[in-house]
């Protein structure tokens, strides 16, 4: 247990030296954000066995609601974030009403055309800035700290982050969670122990529609602006890759998906021109245009012979010499 | 002029008319979605896709190969259909004793990978496909001026749409489709390959989306992404149908194009929602959807 | 008080033209172990999902405890005090052995939404736990992952968990289904023990477990009851020597 | 005295979705030659040359911006195609004091509501394709509009736009009809603009958008009764679309393949290396790059502020354009040209789209000072 | 002696978790009529739909007509020449009798005569009238026959049957049990799952009993009078 937590300071001390180190603070904020956001996700599909295919939706709210108070309210910077965060969690509401009345793969279609639907009405609302979104939102201040330098933000952000995963241990780690857990492996048991499972699951979606919030409302403040491509469906489907890739079910797999798929998209051209070179195949330089079909490879590759995603895997083969020696 | 809410009765027939020219896509790919999930318990996400490339294999037969649409609408398919074995030998056959949602997951990635393909190869603007010579020119209706090409559309989807349904519900294959559908094991107890049957489901599931591509070649653009945005629309279809039967996909596939028509007519800016929100609505009276059995 | 804790009127459930369970009027005395018998198939588990509501009738009516609960939902059924266990084992195979017990404890508490808490408040139900546990000898494996268990120690975490939810009726579906004979022994046992003050329905095709713990059985047959009675009365009676095993092997007509 | 000993340029653009075609590889091509042909070197250092795909996205987009700027030294960034994403590279170059030249984006905000000191609006807007086309037309006598707007920021923008410019030269607009962005099927708009009677559809949309309302008012023979004008495209949408069924259509861009020997030369160049001809976002890539180094190698500094307060003060003259850079908000300046798709029988060569209606003079084309809500404009 | 027709050695089958089969052995000659008996649960059906691979897991060796079969999928094992009738019937709802009937395939390794539906029909009266009715939409006796009947078109020559008297008319059990024994002159290896004993005891050639999993008494028919009452004790309600 201890030992667990000494792991986690150390993990969180590590990322908040980064930007010391030299990374680019803007590039961990985003990975922080994405994080989060695969995070409040996994608390769904990982700990609760909902695959939501929409949880675009969320983020976008979020992003849009923070968006808008900051700038064009002025609200203060926190209160941006918490109207935001609340924001998404009222619509996990609505959504959540709806979806948690079909199982499986319908509740995965059902909260993706629940999603879409969300998408076109931000394309066409006018507080959205329609395709071209809500530019310059201001990072403004928090507790008296000035925003504007990056490193300032950064370790707000990562304040923030560390808020929000405490609270998901939390809740994995509460009566509540355990309750979850139970309807992920057992749903039928759990009713018949006298849980009304709806209710839980429906709460559950509430609270990982409002984390996934939490992550739009800060991404908007890191990046300074919302726009429609956090709520399209690939955003959807990017962070259960990002889950998937880290593995689904563990609290930091989610962290780890999110690092190699952000980084992944960044780097993915420069790797491109590098294997073009080393190979001489022109094709590979124009690896960076053709970021879909590497992200879909790699969903291929980990649904066939991956699900536990790179966090599962690196446990079982733990597990797996623990047992043996 | 007889009005209906403000709106000249002629316009009006006009626009169902045009509803039901996309409905007659709706169906013929929910039909295809349908046929699949009954087999394989899969909900087939590359679907958008593969009706993409249906289209696309149209446009490249009469550009490498001079092969011109009507060759095309019945090589497309084939093609495609192939393809779909493929796809379903070496990939989706290991995940039928997991979740459903890993089908889904994976064709997703298939989706992913084949626009993927497609865009780095095409790029995304449209290529164009011209309507067959035979079929040029529109028909003054008197209320409307319909393109033959999309009255077309509409009898060849229909006269697919029923032949699939024929060949389910009235031949002796359709009675192991179904009889699969019902009891897999027991159906190859009797020395049926289900296995193959289950391949060629897919296959022919799928073919019917490159059949709808080969169709819509000569309405749209052939886009890298023209299957990506239909196929949530077509999910939603789904959703309100219910996986129960045939005849309800269908049905539910030529309704919702209809819905469709009539919202563009009365509130465009909904045109694009109306689909999920009917959704909505059907989830709250019907979760399990129209035509959907008990669970 | 009735001297019925469970009755059911004209139950039937159909599916697409075809009747699984068939206008069974069952009725259990309250503190009975009753058995339900019947061939593969008779309906018996069925039964069981109309009774939890895992399935909704098709027509009849379910009293329990002078309560009419047939439209209430599975959930609500089960805080009534009517839990069931399932014919293929259900565990929480991730959760630890004591977990699994736990979770059942846990709805008492009250605390089953508090997602902000720890897991500390829990730990108090854990000295209970341990003690139902130990009734099924499962105390020594208490920190084991349920998933590692072998076969009929999970049937056994499985009736402990029943047992935690302090069932008025008990719902046992083939308990000793899939196990050595060892097992089955204790896992009889086990049911007559935590039967005391309870009421048990049990589904069993072992007839040795049935004829030493049934009070009363009821004999299914084709979603139908067949014949309803003590051990003595139902092995003797006509239609179920028929449908079970005709022990006169008189010759049919017009044989050799 | 340059920054980090090279001079560096990032370009960032669509090049795998919607306007990959318009912009894209094509662009990055045009930058390249341009830096060959100044032989690689401005003010004596070396000029490096680095693009990335924004996919669409205004978040990749001023992501990668700020990245370069913060990590790579960048010296000058090439916003390519959409607004939005230009808008976000506009306001990271404003922050980052780094000068920002914007070809492909439509909106005219970038120099008007949204402009800063560091923004260049190099090629075109919708006001200057409003007073192209909704001036030449109406003018024309095609008093009589309707619209078919994509339903999102731009095409409002160019909706209104072009109805101040159709009122404006005495027309009227009957009425218009929204369509959601990438819609598939236009038939059922189409059908409404037919019951209107105005005898000009604008269309105030663009991409595929644009192409595939076209290809269902032939179908609908909405053309029979009804002249088409096409408020943004490229000469990518024509070749695609084909000539049969745009001939006769109104347009308006910057600039044409065709138009005159210099571009006819630059263009068979790029033709060799691209195997198509380029857009006028690709010529416009071409000169505003050459317009940069030219203004670096002149005051021998990558100076942001010196190099911005260059590049306005000297004339723009090559085969892309002859105009000039407005000192107060950064608007290019220069001729926009109404032209008119041939039909198939008068188009001699491939990629022979186009003939030249009118000449737009700059002054006209574009946003008029008195009429600017930029802050930096000084009333 | 000849290659057995189906031949059992060890067989383990779990349903899950659920070890039903502990080791079943059984070994049945062509032409042969066999009847499985036991107390209900014992595991003769899952003995049945071990040998077509219908359970979950299973462990051991099945040979028919000499060719090992465990590992091969489902429907390659009943193209060896094995016709199911299962204990549910297996009656599909949406297909119409008629196409029930014709739903199994013949089986390309003809060992046994096939019949003709016009033999069928012949055979099943009832059939022939209500060929178009929905399968599920029959008596419960007719479904039996349909369910019968159809493995008797594919040209199967192990059959395996289990319970088919269950539920039906005494005429039509004497109709059947007739027709089990032009089946067993014609050659067919049969195998009966049977609750009714009065019905399997005259037509069994050999009587094999299952408990728990495992085979406990095996013996032909003519040991039947010497076994009775150890019989009945295994099979006592
Ligand atoms: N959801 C369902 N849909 C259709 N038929 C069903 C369904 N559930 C059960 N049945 C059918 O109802 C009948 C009774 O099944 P049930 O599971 O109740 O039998 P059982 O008495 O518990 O048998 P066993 O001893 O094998 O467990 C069977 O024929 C079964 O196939
Ligand atoms: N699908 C299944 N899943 C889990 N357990 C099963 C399943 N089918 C049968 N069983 C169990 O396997 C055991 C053996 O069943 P089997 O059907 O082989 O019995 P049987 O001897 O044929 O009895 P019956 O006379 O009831 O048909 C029983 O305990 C039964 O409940
Ligand atoms: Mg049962
Ligand atoms: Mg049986």
């Amino acid at each position: 247990m201890n030992k667990k937590l000494l792991g986690y300071a150390a993990l969180f001390i590590g990322i908040g030296l980064l930007p010391l180190l030299g990374a680019y603070p803007v590039f961990v904020m985003k990975v922080l954000c994405f994080a989060l956001f695969a995070c409040a996700f996994n608390l769904l599909v990982g700990f609760t066995g909902l695959l939501s295919f929409g949880h675009a939706a969320f983020l976008g709210t979020a992003a849009y609601v923070t968006g808008h108070a900051l700038k064009v309210w002025g609200l203060p910077t926190p209160v941006g974030l918490v109207v935001g965060m609340l924001g998404a969690a009222g619509v996990g509401l609505l959504f959540g009403l709806l979806a948690i009345r079909r199982s499986g793969i319908y509740f995965s279609m059902i909260t993706l055309a629940l999603a879409q639907m969300l998408y076109f009405f931000f394309l066409q609302a006018p507080f959205t800035g329609g395709e071209d979104g809500l530019q310059s939102v201001p990072r403004g201040h928090f507790l008296g700290l000035d925003l504007t330098s990056d490193l300032t933000l950064f370790y707000v952000v990562l304040a923030i982050f560390i808020a929000a995963f405490w609270l998901i241990y939390r809740i994995v780690h509460s009566p509540f969670g355990q309750v979850l857990t139970s309807i992920r492996e057992n749903e039928a048991r759990a009713t018949s122990l006298g849980y009304d499972t709806a209710h839980f699951k429906l709460l559950a979606f509430v609270l990982s529609a409002g984390l996934a919030g939490l992550a739009g409302a800060t991404k908007t403040l890191v990046l300074g602006f919302a726009t429609l491509t956090d709520a399209i469906w690939t955003t959807s489907g990017l962070v259960i890759l990002m889950t998937l890739v880290g593995g689904m079910g563990t609290l930091v797999g989610p962290m780890v998906g999110a690092l190699v798929i952000i980084a992944l998209e960044n780097k993915i051209g420069d790797f491109g021109n590098w294997l073009g070179e080393l190979t001489g195949v022109a094709w590979f330089n124009s690896l960076g245009e053709s970021v879909s079909l590497v992200t879909g490879l790699i969903f291929i590759v980990c649904v066939l012979a991956f699900r536990r995603g790179l966090v599962g895997e690196a446990m079982a083969l733990l597990e797996k010499r623990r047992a043996s020696s | 002029m007889t009005e209906i809410f403000g709106i000249p009765l002629p316009a009006l027939l006009g626009q169902l008319l045009l509803g039901l020219v996309n409905g007659s896509f709706y169906a013929m790919l929910s039909l295809g979605l349908a046929v699949i999930f009954g087999m394989l318990n899969i909900i087939n996400f590359a679907h958008g896709a593969l009706y993409m490339m249906g289209a696309f294999f149209a446009w490249m037969g009469l550009e490498y190969l001079g092969l011109n649409y009507w060759v095309m609408l019945g090589l497309a398919p084939l093609a495609v259909g192939l393809i779909g074995i493929v796809i379903e030998r070496t990939m989706l056959q290991w995940l039928y004793k997991l979740d459903h949602l890993y089908g889904l997951l994976l064709t997703f990635g298939i989706t992913l990978v084949i626009e993927g393909v497609f865009r780095s190869v095409y790029g995304v603007s449209g290529q164009p496909y011209q309507v067959p010579d035979a079929l040029q020119g529109a028909t003054n209706l008197g209320f409307m001026v319909l393109p033959n090409y999309r009255a077309w559309v509409v009898v060849a989807s229909l006269i697919v749409c029923f032949a699939v349904w024929a060949l389910i519900e009235k031949t002796s294959l359709g009675a192991k489709l179904r009889a699969g559908t019902e009891n897999p094991k027991l159906v190859q107890a009797f020395g049926i390959n289900v296995p193959a049957m289950v391949t060629l489901t897919y296959a022919g599931g799928v073919a019917l989306a490159a059949f709808a591509g080969v169709l819509a070649a000569p309405i749209l653009q052939v886009s890298a992404l023209m299957g990506s945005n239909l196929i949530i629309v077509v999910f939603a279809v789904v959703v309100i149908g219910g996986m129960g039967s045939i005849l309800g996909s269908i049905l539910t596939g030529l309704g919702l194009g209809i819905v469709e028509g009539l919202t563009k007519v009365f509130y465009p800016e909904a045109s694009n929602t109306v689909v999920f929100v009917v959704m909505a609505i059907v989830l709250l009276v019907r979760p399990a959807g129209l035509f959907g059995k008990e669970k | 008080m009735s001297e019925y804790i469970l009755e059911t009127q004209d139950l039937t459930k159909e599916f697409k033209g075809f009747t699984a369970v068939d206008a069974v009027n069952l009725r259990v005395q309250r503190g009975h172990i009753h058995a339900l018998l019947g061939p593969n198939g008779a309906g018996k588990t069925t039964c069981f999902n109309l009774l939890t509501k895992f399935l909704t009738p098709t027509r009849g009516r379910i009293v329990f405890a002078g309560h009419d609960i047939t439209g209430e939902t599975s959930a609500q059924i089960a805080r009534r005090g009517v839990i069931r266990s399932f014919q293929i084992s259900a565990v929480f195979p991730h959760l630890t052995v004591l977990e699994n017990v736990r979770i059942g404890l846990q709805r008492f508490t009250g605390t089953s939404f508090h997602f902000w808490k720890g897991l500390t408040g829990l730990k108090t139900l854990d000295a209970k736990v341990l003690s139902l546990l130990e009734l099924v000898d499962l105390r020594d494996m208490a920190s084991l992952k349920a998933a590692d268990l072998p076969y009929g120690r999970k049937r056994a975490l499985e009736i402990a968990t029943t047992m935690a939810m302090e069932p008025q009726l008990m719902l046992l579906d083939e308990p000793t289904q899939g196990m050595g004979h060892e097992d089955v022994d204790k896992v009889t046992a086990l049911i007559k023990r935590v039967a005391e003050g309870r009421t048990v329905l049990m589904v069993e095709h072992n007839m040795k477990v049935v004829a030493s713990i049934a009070d009363r059985i009821t004999v299914l047959a084709r979603g139908a009851v067949l014949a309803e009675g003590d051990y003595a009365t139902v092995s003797k009676h006509p239609a179920v020597l028929e449908a079970y095993m005709g022990t006169e092997a008189t010759e049919l007509v017009g044989a050799h | 005295q340059v920054s980090g000993d090279v001079i560096k340029i990032g370009f960032l653009t669509d090049m795998s979705s919607v306007y990959a075609d318009i912009d894209g590889a094509g662009g990055v091509e045009a930058i390249k030659m341009a830096i060959a042909d100044l032989k690689g070197v401005a003010a004596g250092k070396k000029v490096e040359f680095i693009f990335a795909d924004h996919q669409n996205k205004a978040d990749v987009a001023s992501a990668k911006a700020r990245e370069w700027m913060d990590t790579q030294g960048l010296d000058l960034l090439i916003g390519g195609t959409n607004s939005g994403a230009n808008l976000a590279m506009a306001t990271v170059a404003a922050e980052k004091k780094k000068p920002f030249i914007s070809i492909g984006a439509g909106s005219s905000a970038l120099t008007n509501a949204n402009c800063t000191p560091y923004t260049i609006h190099y090629a075109y807007d919708t006001v200057a394709l409003a007073n192209g086309t909704g001036g030449a037309v109406t003018k024309a006598g095609g008093k009589n509009w309707y619209f078919l707007t994509a339903d999102y920021a731009f095409g409002a923008a160019l909706q209104a736009d072009t109805t101040a410019v159709v009122q404006k030269n005495g027309g009227t607009v009957k009425g218009s009809v929204k369509h959601p962005l990438n819609a598939s099927d236009f038939s059922s708009f189409l059908l409404q603009a037919q019951g209107s009677g105005a005898q000009i559809l604008g269309l105030a949309n663009a991409g595929g958008d644009t192409i595939n309302a076209i290809k269902a008012a032939n179908e609908f023979g909405v053309t029979k009764g009804m002249k088409l004008a096409g408020l943004l495209m490229f000469i990518n949408d024509v070749h695609s679309l084909g000539l049969k069924t745009t001939e006769g259509m109104y347009l308006t861009d910057s600039w044409y393949w065709n138009q005159t020997p210099e571009a006819r030369a630059w263009s068979r160049r790029f033709f060799d290396k691209m195997k198509r001809m380029p857009s006028s976002l690709q010529a416009a890539d071409y000169s505003a790059v050459t317009h940069y180094l030219k203004a670096v190698d002149a005051i021998k500094t990558d100076d942001t502020d010196k190099v911005i307060a260059k590049m306005k003060a000297t004339p723009i003259n090559d085969f892309y354009t002859k105009g000039t850079i407005r000192k107060e908000d950064g608007r290019g300046i220069h001729d926009m040209f109404l032209m008119q798709v041939k039909s198939v029988k008068e188009s001699t060569e491939p990629w022979d789209y186009y003939k030249v209606v009118t000449r737009i003079p700059g002054e006209e084309a574009f946003t008029k000072l008195a009429d600017s809500k930029c802050p930096l404009v000084k009333k | 002696m000849a290659t057995p027709a189906l031949a059992i050695t060890n067989l383990h089958a779990w349903y899950g978790e659920s070890h039903i089969l502990h080791g079943v052995n059984l070994s049945v000659q062509p032409g042969q009529v066999v009847t499985l008996l036991g107390r209900n649960g014992a595991g003769r059906t899952t003995t049945l739909r071990a040998i077509l691979g219908l359970t979950g897991a299973r462990k051991g060796s099945i040979k028919i007509h000499g060719e090992e079969a465990i590992h091969l999928a489902t429907h390659r094992i009943a193209q060896l020449g094995i016709g199911y009738c299962p204990e549910e019937r297996g009656i599909f709802a949406s297909l119409t009798a008629e196409e029930n009937l014709r739903l199994p395939p013949s089986l390309k390794a003809k060992r046994g005569k096939a019949m003709s539906e016009a033999e069928i029909y012949a055979m099943f009266p009832n059939l022939a009238e209500r060929r178009q009715s929905p399968g599920t939409r029959l008596s419960g006796g007719e479904q039996q026959m349909l369910a019968v009947a159809r493995i008797l078109r594919t040209g199967a020559d192990i059959l395996l049957l289990d319970e088919i008297s269950e539920g039906l008319a005494p005429v039509i059990v004497q109709a059947l049990a007739r027709m089990i024994r032009t089946l067993k002159s014609q050659g067919f290896t049969i195998v009966m799952v049977e609750q009714n004993f009065r019905f399997a005891a005259p037509l069994a050639d050999h009587f094999i009993v299952i408990e728990h999993g495992e085979v406990v008494l095996s013996f032909p028919a003519a040991e039947l009078p010497a076994k009775q009452a150890q019989l009945d004790e295994l099979l006592s309600v």
